[in-house]
């Protein structure tokens, strides 16, 4: 039996599963944080996790963070370096998958976090922070969004964090984990992989600014185990990042 | 040797003038110099450029006060809410005030102070190939591999007139103890022509060196050395101050418009003298919920010879 | 997590193959892995690369035991005495063998080996312009300064096959603790692409998980540890050995002669297994007088939340 | 009156009074460890030393040291960096001064530590170490050299670490302190500064493979006093570095 649980908490449980054991994974905030820590506690118990300001960490922190340079993500760590030194690991090729989100995304797998007139008026982003770096330098990255039509656009106004361009070095989007499902960007088309459960591909295309690829045999994203769950309430328990109003399953 | 202890606003006054490229934030999230941030604001500096990685809600303050012309960073915001709205009224309406943004990436924002530490005028990168902020970039250009590889970016270096960093310990000199997060700490203090050193305690030569490797910054780069307790509140330091989340969240509230924001400026600013006052209007029971009592100490190091 | 321990046996076994490039004695005159050093030559490795700054007596060893082909070094020879006769006798006369010496000095050497680490092909520099050194030098290139200032000498990036390293403590999984000199080993253990990590101690993790500033090589770069006190000696370790100068005195007068060489081998490294048998042989006074037992302890650094 | 000293002790003080108080200075081991040990102790109280190993000091170390690697050496520094971080500083030009010292000199002060068949047969020298890069980046230069005919040389062999050259950009050599005198290289020439006491120019030219300016009211190299001499005898009491069988004066 599967206990309710958010979309938020579908989307930890799917990121969790991009991460495979002995990984090198750059780690972002928020969903990625906690796919890290609930994919060190299943299946990837020897996956090593990097944070752009410098820490590594080969398991989550014990009390919940807000930022990463919060006090408690400090204590335990393995290192504590500097910034130069993880994007060094980065640019060297020892990070295998790298998780980012961004405000905008378009087929390539760009994302925009700069700035956008997609409602008309200019609307100021705050800029790339690490992701960027992440997108140009890891093995692979993992892209999260909120799957609106706005979000997904043909083109995006400015590309932060470069996809699939011709004469990439390295990496570029293999996964792209939405409110709605989880999709194949590693073809630099996009392609349905699963859809959340209730969700119907007419849903996601009309979500979609964009053309977009599922075919009828698309499954469902597997639902999250009650150990998954129990996992994440305890990593999150007031909900901050995971919870929804949008109660499923 | 030479005392460098200042008062925060004798350092301010001395080291921070109109025009002035100014390193801060660098730590990222933590040891974010907010007394410093404003006494800047209080002595009404102009026209700076301000540096950093991922800036948090100090350089959104400067900007929405007017201090800025120019931001180079990675990101520019509120870590705890997102946008920061001083900034994109800056920066969309040029409230109260037009600034120009250079825009990086952490890594390219890194390399840049690198390349001015190191005293190179670039280093190259592979960061940021294929991307918009590279494209037309004042400070990056392509570069040549001369070992015939694909080509490469180059980042040009950056040299702040001043970095002001927030750290645990000092010695009367400035020799600086750091410990937590660094993030872009040391290169800033390295690249920059002048540092302020702010630290929770000034303590004996004897404290600091006795963990050399612990010298994130040489006394003989640092220009003033101010001991201002809970300085980079609401920021972490670890071992001495927990992040203080409400006042972001406040903040992110009242600066979405700018009677809000001027209202925030009146009370945590202006009508405030300095950073003791600023605590005292927390109140004692705020300070010292954040103020860290427990002792997880560093395992022992022995220098013995 | 994987436990990496191995004996140094296995670990020299298992990672160091013929023809390999082996970056050691990265620290300088401390914690060069002497004891590393003897067991690559006891397993009569054949053909290898050696890279470092200034190898003192350790690259002398290897290169008259005829384990070398090329060096990549700013300085080969023993600091205590100057000349490394075992070098001259190889680079002068092809005595044991001959070999390829690519000169750069501590800073190239240093740049080459940080590329690597920093996954670039080169890193520019001014030093060395004017000089011998540079001049159709295999890995340093003229390059441009894409933003018109003079042309600079980018020197080629380095990346060793292995990294051999001598710290004071490490956690199982290869999280290293080191103190005082630091040289180059950060740079050459992220360069390498596999890193061995020899070790005063292995401590359990909460140990380095309680400063983890002080944590230079993070576990996941090490392919391998190894648990050898005294496993640095006669070059020091701060806090656990002080340098043994009369056998860098004595080896100095030995290699003078291919004779004096064989018998220093003979007796220090062939008729010998391991450094247990190495520290058993030098007698247990000696080794007790050059054991470090007072304390120097770094003041407190407490990481609390 | 003065007493009795090495020709070491006086190129010991001779290499202090290059230093100028607040000055950063790399120091390199034997007499110029001792030089800045007592331009500390003297003139120059707020000097700073930097060492290629990565250590900085404000003062020399409590016990003596062989090598820039001895414990004592790291006990009571200001800081313990990396190689590449005093090497950044010394190339950002942070550093005023640098000592080096070489098996050949040349009239440019250029130095020669890497090979050389002065003596008919090749003979292969230890090499640069960080004296190249001292030489290449320092503000200016400080030569300590063995007077000897046969490493006085009008061309070195091999530039180890550059002397005065065409294009430039900072620094290069300013003095050279040799056990016969103190020379002047900042004009690209070596003319006398000062003759030990008891050296006469002939000496001097003799000991010189190349013709130098000795003008004739060339003055005696100022002797020690007793608080320089008490210094250096503290400091070196063995006379491992300042032994000398001539004395003199």
């Amino acid at each position: 039996m599967t206990s309710r649980y958010t979309r938020r908490e579908l989307m930890v449980v799917a990121a969790a599963r991009e991460i495979r054991d002995h990984e090198v994974v750059f780690v972002g905030m928020r969903l990625p944080l906690l796919g890290f820590g609930l994919a060190k506690a299943t299946h990837a118990p020897d996956a090593v996790g990097l944070f752009e300001n410098g820490v590594i960490r080969d398991r989550p922190a014990e009390a919940f963070i807000y930022t990463m340079g919060d006090p408690p993500n400090i204590v335990g760590a393995v290192a504590c370096l500097g910034l130069l030194d993880v994007m060094s690991l980065l640019q060297q090729g020892r990070v295998d998958v790298g998780f980012i989100g961004g405000a905008e995304v378009d087929p390539l797998g760009n994302l925009n976090t700069t700035r956008t007139s997609s409602s008309g008026a200019l609307v100021r982003l705050p800029g790339s922070g690490g992701a960027g770096d992440i997108a140009s330098l890891a093995g692979r990255t993992v892209l999260i969004m909120e799957h609106q039509p706005r979000r997904f656009r043909e083109r995006v106004d400015y590309v932060t964090s470069p996809g699939h361009f011709p004469g990439r070095r390295r990496g570029g989007p293999a996964t792209l984990i939405t409110t709605l499902g989880v999709f194949d960007l590693s073809s630099g088309r996009v392609r349905a992989a699963s859809l959340h459960p209730g969700v119907t591909p007419q849903q996601v295309r009309e979500a979609t600014g964009f053309p977009i690829a599922i075919d009828d045999h698309t499954p469902a994203t597997a639902t999250p185990s009650a150990d998954e769950l129990a996992y994440i309430r305890h990593a999150d328990p007031e909900g901050f990042w995971t919870g929804d109003s949008m109660k499923t399953g | 040797m030479s005392d460098k202890r200042r008062s925060l606003r004798e350092a301010i006054a001395e080291q921070v003038h109109d025009g002035d490229t100014i390193a801060l934030g660098l730590a990222l999230e933590s040891g974010i110099p907010f007394a410093a941030v404003h006494e800047i604001i209080r002595q009404q500096r102009r026209d700076l450029t301000l540096v950093g990685p991922i800036s948090d809600m100090a350089f959104d303050q400067m900007i929405a006060a007017g201090t800025v012309a120019k931001v180079i960073a990675a990101w520019v915001g509120n870590v705890a809410g997102g946008s920061g709205y001083g900034f994109r009224r800056a920066y969309e309406q040029g409230q109260p005030r037009r600034i120009v943004m250079e825009d990086h990436s952490n890594f390219s924002v890194g390399l840049a102070l690198k390349a001015a530490a190191m005293g190179l005028p670039f280093l190259p990168t592979f960061t940021g190939l294929g991307g918009d902020i590279v494209r037309g970039h004042p400070r990056i250009r392509p570069v040549d591999d001369p070992f015939g590889g694909p080509t490469l970016l180059a980042v040009g270096a950056l040299r702040p007139d001043i970095a002001i960093v927030h750290v645990q310990r000092a010695d009367p000199q400035g020799n600086a103890h750091l410990w937590g997060n660094l993030g872009l700490t040391v290169e800033a203090a390295y690249a920059a022509r002048r540092t302020i050193v702010i630290c929770e305690e000034v303590v004996p030569e004897a404290v600091i060196r006795s963990d050399p490797n612990r010298t994130v910054i040489p006394g003989f780069l640092v220009t003033a050395l101010v001991e201002e307790p809970g300085g980079a509140l609401p920021s972490s330091v670890q071992g001495y101050w927990r992040r203080d989340f409400a006042p972001f969240l406040a903040y992110h509230q009242l600066s979405r418009t700018l009677d809000g924001f001027q209202s925030w400026l009146r009370e945590w600013v202006l009508d405030l003298p300095d950073r003791p006052a600023y605590l005292r209007h927390m109140g004692e029971a705020a300070v010292e919920r954040l103020r860290v009592t427990d002792r997880r100490l560093a395992a022992e190091a022995n220098f013995a010879p």
